[in-house]
């Protein structure tokens, strides 16, 4: 354990940084001890990123001052913090996937011989790392052929290998399989008991619990408490975060299932194309689509909004059979669909409320080809008023909302079709508690009024709070269905995992 | 409307240098010729709006001229074609040619500056090759064609012989005022600009987006060809291996400098036109001025930069200011709220 | 160029109630591109322009017939006193020349627009010139043999006119009336009793591009025996293929205008002949022409509306002495 | 590598065909030319990849051979400078266009197409300015400096007057080889490559980004001063006007069928010279075998065309196949473990 009062390795002091439009950090103070898991939570946009950045010497803070043993130092580049020992693992992918592992783990620090890169050596210093996180790819695989999960092993490896005193994650589980997670887990206490500090930012307050032998909470660019190791439990942190006690997260009550609202029949996807998939929705209930990541829950999604082609099979909405193979058909037969990524694909980030609102109407809504702008008006206020979306008005740019307020736009953006099946994509990633509880709320809200919800999560507790029967996928085929009672933690995990029933059993 | 602002001030600027340097320049005649060229190049400027808002880019619009003025002039005076037939023929190969394009990039997803590359030395190869490299002409014979490039309207009040409108102006204004409501107050236009800037999410709202962006660039090609009917007319001479050469840059640089991003989703139809009335008005104001021909494009070259370049400061230091006010408030506001 | 005064009628008609004779007169001279044809073309200007005192400016269109018109409409703009216009494209300038005339003087020099309303036309007989060349082909070939023709744009009127006469003299045909000439479709070999012109290649006016068909021409044809270039700058870029493929012996040169190196080849003998139109004169008898109308001197017009400038031939013979006269004259006012 | 195979299979294909059709194709003569021209292409071209790497485009390449070479022509024979003065003159002023390009795209934000198109005005303008739009020429001086495009070098061991090495040829290898190594044995052609793709991620791994684009476009506009050394040397008369014009386009076109991708990232050395050569076999290969010149740009423009079309339908079938492939060996699997 960690003495408290020892001298810290890393300090910051009174540190502000503004961007336009935004105070992202008004005088905040850190402390990192050495050898210390140091857990830095908050709500979407409370400043974590902008923190780390700066330490990462990504940005510079307008005031305050960074001290490393004591010292105050100036860190102006990347080139800097990495020379002083401040490594970070941003909160977005950054890879180069033109190029291979071994490239990119040592982009920016290449192994010189007379001048020339010295690509054996990049392979040699590259193997050890990839075994460490267990990543069991070659050095020399281009990036671009690794899965997601396994990008993100590769940017863990890279930090790894600049020989970090002080290594900063920022979300470093966000898009990783629980396998991937728990590798990186064992990673994160070997270099703890190896002395390294580690600062991890998560809104996997599961994780932090875990990891974490301190945490200290950001709310609104200001330092919000820190609570001791001991101290450490999610209702302290969640009020911590929210400013305010937040009980009875899920309030979930059973829906009872109106009639067949969404039906799949034999539909195989591009990812997996030797499985297919059945299930069936019923109106007014929430379905939860469960699974490790990369089971092929997004391609199903995918598949069933017509944004990727089916390999064969059929959809059926309420009855009626549906040949989707633009999402335009998907949304005439009513379907909407929440999707993954937000900023790529749910929202044109640099337009403003109104106009994302009611992209998808506009078709509908059209008078021979013409908008009606009556109408565009209408839908923004309901939805802005029915969403309690936080803009200052119809005409704000989305891109300077914050997460979850952009979340509910794209909620919006359905909401307004009437849709009679929702399909939601990890609705929740990277939004903090206060907006997730009111997508959740809208959820319930929806089934009550007959819509039916199909939703993926990776969040155990998600599935387990929201869903009124789940479904679970493994390598691309449904493993296994699960009924509100039978809803547990180690069920979902035993057919996440590929063990457990006959999926002969399922969907009947 | 900030930027229209800043480039109809340079345009307003020119203007009133060159006529306070040379009264001509608000002569009768030269302000004629000058809307004429204006909405010449204004035609094809529009039409490439349409693609840069796609984030598209269109190389081949001068060889589309090219081709639609050779293609003209040989039906007309080689094939014997009658007039409406002819033009209705022409505008129906640029009409191919966008529809080409579109598939090629959307259902290929080839490169649009790729495709309209190979565009810009296909249809120049075919104008010559149809031709047979011989430039062609009108002569003296259809001159009620010709009004169409070459006619004024005289304005219902005035003397007879001031001011009069030239046919093209009339042509571009009713062209520019169907693209802006086009862009504007149709869903089409909106969903132009949304694709612009975000096509995946685009199409995560059932939008058709390969539809629109082929509808893009057949407006593009057909602008041209509308453009190179025009151009033909008015020069009367066509070479098949000259006319329209470099135009796509021109009517790039025109939308550019009326405020189109050429990473996509930014535009109006006014900034664009008033961006060719610039160039068109530099042109005019070299020559009347009297400043030597071989530093035209030093000046052109030069006007764009320091447009976009003004542009790019303007828009740093608004931030800037907006920044530095918004300080000031909240100090303000804490200074009178004791903590 | 010095802004001048304000010129306060310049839409007016000239009449001749407004000459003043006091003031120079202004003119323009307008060529149909740029090259260095034009440039001794400009050094004619500027010499007249002293000599009758007045002010002359030389436009060089570089983008073609649009641009040719453009200049025309701004100077119409502008107000000159008189313009000589080079007509890209005389057959379907008529319409721009006869607007230019209702509102200036303007003749045409170099090639003319006989339909149109200029009041004459300053120059020589491209047809004609082109069946000197041919000529000057039959000199150096006298048992005849493969040619080749190299152009810059074959669309020009120019273009068309010298390449028929070369054709039409190598083989051996009446001469044509050069309102009715008959053309040969290019890309076609055309073979005679002595000659054969195997092809006309265009370039673009790319330098480099027609430096490269000559070469592909001496690879293609091994048996070349004489190359022709019609544009100023094609005889030097066929000399130097020539050279460096060491065929300044088997490959005759013959070539259009008085380029220095096409000058220097026919001292070394690497060019056989040139025909020279005397642009000099072109842009002489021009500014005097025009200069003496603004005055009000009608007599200047010669009778048939046609200034004929003598072409030249220059050979081995004479080369030294035209040359000598040429820099005298480019010389003359600078 | 595949890439290369495929560009490399054209150029095969193209030369063999000629061949056959005309055998002169082989002679040694025309194997010196075709060589001598590709190499003056392939060293734009080559330069223009650096830049396409990245992401960025330049269309000013032209207008810098053709103020280089009027500048080079102008130093010598007008101001009499000597001859290694003029061309360390030239390559400097060359270099100093780099440099403006790199700062206003990466320090000012702008694009690259926009910079780049003012600079094709620009330097046009600026060379006939200079110049006072006269065309200039080397005579017969100067035969010392004009070896480096005209001369050649005997191969040891053949007979003189049979094959020897264009020098420009050479100098494309040595540029070649050079650019190979820079692009893929230092860091900085990794940076390249790396921020051609995914800036962000090269900027957060602590590469000056900046730094690295700037030395793309200087190495692109280098190159284009090399070029035009080179051209004008070779043509030994320039025209101001008109020297380079449209070179950028053939220098994209070979880079992009040379297989670098305008989204940046992708690129080979060879790839680039390959099908700077592929052009350039094409237009001699036209010219050989007597087809109209006319025909030229219909030809070229539909092979770029049908070349990156291949490319993309075999990358597509590539992507199919392997899915067949991977879903047959799993039902095979299937099978034989009978459920
Ligand atoms: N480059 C930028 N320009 C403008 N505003 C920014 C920028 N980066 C961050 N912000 C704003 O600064 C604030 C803090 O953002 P930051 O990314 O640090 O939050 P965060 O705590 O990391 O949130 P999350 O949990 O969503 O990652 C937010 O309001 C954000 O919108
Ligand atoms: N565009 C793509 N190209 C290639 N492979 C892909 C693509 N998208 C997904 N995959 C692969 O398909 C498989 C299924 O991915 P998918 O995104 O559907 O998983 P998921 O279960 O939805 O996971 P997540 O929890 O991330 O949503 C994964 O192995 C993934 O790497
Ligand atoms: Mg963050
Ligand atoms: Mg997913």
């Amino acid at each position: 354990m960690v003495d408290a009062s020892a001298a810290p390795l890393l300090e910051v002091r009174q540190l502000s940084k503004r961007f336009p439009g935004v105070l992202a950090l008004r005088s905040v103070s850190l402390r990192v001890l050495p050898g210390e898991v140091l857990a830095v939570i908050g709500e979407n946009g409370a400043g974590k990123s902008t923190l780390m950045k700066i330490l990462a010497g990504v940005q510079k803070p307008d005031t305050g001052e960074v001290l490393l043993d004591g010292r105050p130092v100036e860190i102006n580049s990347v080139r800097e913090a990495i020379g002083l020992g401040i490594v970070l693992i941003h909160q977005e992918l950054n890879l180069s996937d033109n190029l291979d592992i071994g490239a990119n783990i040592f982009l920016g620090r290449e192994p010189r011989r007379c001048g020339l890169i010295d690509k054996q050596r990049i392979f040699r210093e590259s193997q050890p790392l990839l075994a460490r996180i267990g990543l069991e790819q070659s050095p020399r695989t281009l990036v671009n052929q690794l899965a997601i999960g396994q990008q993100q092993m590769v940017e863990i490896a890279k930090a790894l290998s600049s020989q970090a005193r002080v290594l900063i994650m920022d979300e470093p589980t966000s898009s990783l399989s629980q396998h991937e997670a728990e590798q990186l887990f064992r990673v994160v206490h070997q270099l703890r008991s190896n002395g390294v500090s580690i600062v991890y930012i998560s809104h996997r307050l599961g994780e932090v619990r875990e990891l974490a032998d301190r945490v200290v909470v950001l709310r609104d660019g200001e330092n919000a408490g820190e609570l001791a190791r001991e101290e450490i439990c999610h209702d302290q942190m969640v009020k911590l975060m929210v400013g305010r006690d937040v009980s009875q997260f899920y309030q979930h009550q059973l829906h009872a299932p109106g009639p067949l609202a969404l039906e799949v029949r034999g539909v195989r996807t591009l990812a997996h194309a030797r499985h297919s998939i059945d299930l069936q929705v019923h109106a007014g209930e929430i379905v939860g689509l469960a699974g490790l990541v990369g089971a092929g829950r997004t391609e199903l999604l995918r598949a069933i909004f017509g944004v990727d082609p089916m390999l064969g099979g059929e959809i059926r909405v309420a009855g009626q059979s549906v040949r989707v193979s633009h999402p335009r058909d998907a949304i005439q037969a009513g379907i909407g669909l929440v999707p993954e990524d937000r900023k790529e694909q749910g929202l044109v980030l640099e337009m403003a409320v109104r106009e994302n609102l009611s992209l998808p109407s506009l078709r509908r809504d059209q008078t021979r080809g013409f908008l009606n702008r009556e109408r565009e008006a209408d839908i923004t206020r309901q939805m802005i008023g029915d969403l309690r979306i936080k803009t200052p008005g119809p005409e704000q740019i989305v891109q300077f909302l914050s997460g979850g307020n952009q979340q509910k736009v794209v909620l919006g953006k359905w909401l307004a079709m009437n849709p009679k099946v929702l399909l939601l994509d990890e609705p929740t990633r990277g939004i903090d508690v206060g907006a997730k509880r009111e997508i959740y709320r809208l959820m319930e809200e929806l089934a009550d009024k007959g819509v039916a919800v199909l939703f993926v999560s990776s969040e155990m507790e998600e599935i387990l709070g929201m869903s009124d029967r789940a479904l679970v996928m493994h390598e691309g085929r449904i493993t296994g269905e699960l009924q509100r009672e039978e809803l547990s933690e180690e069920a979902v995990m035993n057919l996440a995992t590929g063990g457990g029933r006959n999926p002969a059993g399922v969907s009947q | 409307m900030k930027k229209i602002l800043g480039i109809g001030g340079l345009l307003v600027f020119v203007c009133v240098l060159t006529g306070v340097l040379n009264p001509d320049f608000v002569s009768v005649y030269n302000l004629q010729n000058t809307l004429r060229w204006t909405s010449l190049f204004g035609v094809i400027s529009v039409g490439v709006a349409f693609v840069i808002i796609t984030g598209g880019i269109d190389l081949s619009i001068g060889s589309v001229v090219g081709l639609v003025g050779s293609l003209l002039a040989w039906l007309l005076t080689q094939k014997g074609w009658s007039a409406p037939a002819a033009v209705a023929m022409v505008l129906l190969v640029s009409l191919g040619i966008g529809v080409l394009h579109g598939l090629l990039i959307t259902k290929l997803r080839l490169q649009p500056f790729v495709v309209t590359l190979c565009g810009l030395l296909l249809y120049r190869g075919a104008a010559r090759y149809i031709t047979d490299d011989q430039s062609l002409g009108f002569g003296t014979a259809y001159e009620g064609l010709r009004r169409l490039a070459i006619g004024k309207i005289p304005i219902p009040g005035l003397a007879a012989d001031s001011f009069a409108l030239p046919v093209p102006f009339l042509i571009l204004m009713v062209i520019a005022v169907i693209a802006a409501v086009f862009l504007n107050r149709t869903i089409y236009g909106r969903y132009l600009l949304a694709l612009g800037r975000n096509e995946t999410a685009a199409r995560y709202s059932g939008i058709h987006t390969d539809r629109v962006k082929i509808i893009a660039y057949v407006i593009c090609s057909v602008s041209a060809g509308v453009g190179g009917v025009l151009f033909a007319l008015d020069v009367n001479s066509i070479q098949p291996s000259g006319l329209g050469e470099f135009y796509e840059l021109y009517a790039i640089a025109a939308a550019v400098l009326g405020g189109c991003s050429l990473r996509g989703g930014e535009g109006t139809i006014t900034g664009v036109i008033i961006g060719a009335a610039v160039l068109r008005v530099l042109y005019n104001a070299i020559n009347i001025l009297r400043i030597p021909t071989h530093l035209e494009f030093a000046i052109i070259g030069a006007v764009i930069l320091a447009g976009v370049i003004t542009d790019e400061l303007v828009k740093r230091y608004a931030v800037k200011r907006r920044a530095v006010r918004q300080l000031a408030a909240e100090q303000a506001h804490k200074a009178s709220v004791p903590s | 160029g010095k802004p001048g005064e304000p010129a306060g009628a310049s839409t007016s008609k000239p009449s001749g109630a407004t000459e003043g004779g006091t003031s120079k007169p202004k003119l323009a001279y307008v060529t149909n591109g740029i090259d260095p044809f034009w440039n001794t073309a400009s050094a004619g200007v500027r010499a007249a322009a002293k000599e009758f005192d007045a002010e002359c400016e030389v436009l060089m269109p570089a983008k073609g017939i649009v641009d040719q018109n453009r200049m025309i409409e701004t100077l119409l703009a502008r107000g000159v006193d008189g313009i000589a216009i080079s007509p890209i494209d005389a057959a379907n300038q008529v319409g721009v020349i006869n607007e230019a005339a209702a509102r200036t003087r303007i003749i045409t020099q170099d090639s003319d627009a006989p339909d149109s309303k200029r009041l004459c036309f300053v120059g020589m007989n491209n047809y004609s010139a082109g069946r000197a060349a041919g000529k000057l082909v039959k000199e150096a070939l006298p048992n005849g043999g493969k040619v080749m023709i190299f152009v810059g744009r074959l669309e020009q009127l120019n273009a068309q006119q010298r390449r028929q006469g070369v054709i039409d003299e190598l083989m051996d045909r009446a001469a044509q009336s050069l309102e009715t000439i008959q053309y040969d479709p290019p890309g076609r070999v055309i073979e005679g009793a002595r000659f054969v012109v195997l092809d006309t290649r265009t370039d673009n006016f790319d330098y480099a591009r027609a430096k490269a068909n000559a070469e592909d021409a001496i690879t293609a044809h091994p048996d070349l025996a004489c190359m022709i270039g019609l544009f100023a700058y094609n005889a030097p870029m066929c000399k130097e293929a020539v050279k460096e493929a060491g065929k300044l012996k088997s490959i005759q040169i013959v070539s259009f205008d008085e380029q220095d190196s096409t000058l220097q080849g026919i001292i070394d003998g690497d060019v056989y002949g040139t025909v020279s139109q005397q642009p000099y004169m072109y842009g002489y008898h021009s500014v005097r022409i025009l200069a003496a109308l603004k005055r009000g001197d009608e007599s200047v017009l010669p009778p048939n509306g046609f200034y004929e400038v003598a072409i030249q031939e220059v050979r081995k013979a004479n080369v030294q002495e035209f040359w000598t006269e040429l820099k005298k004259l480019q010389k003359g006012e600078e």
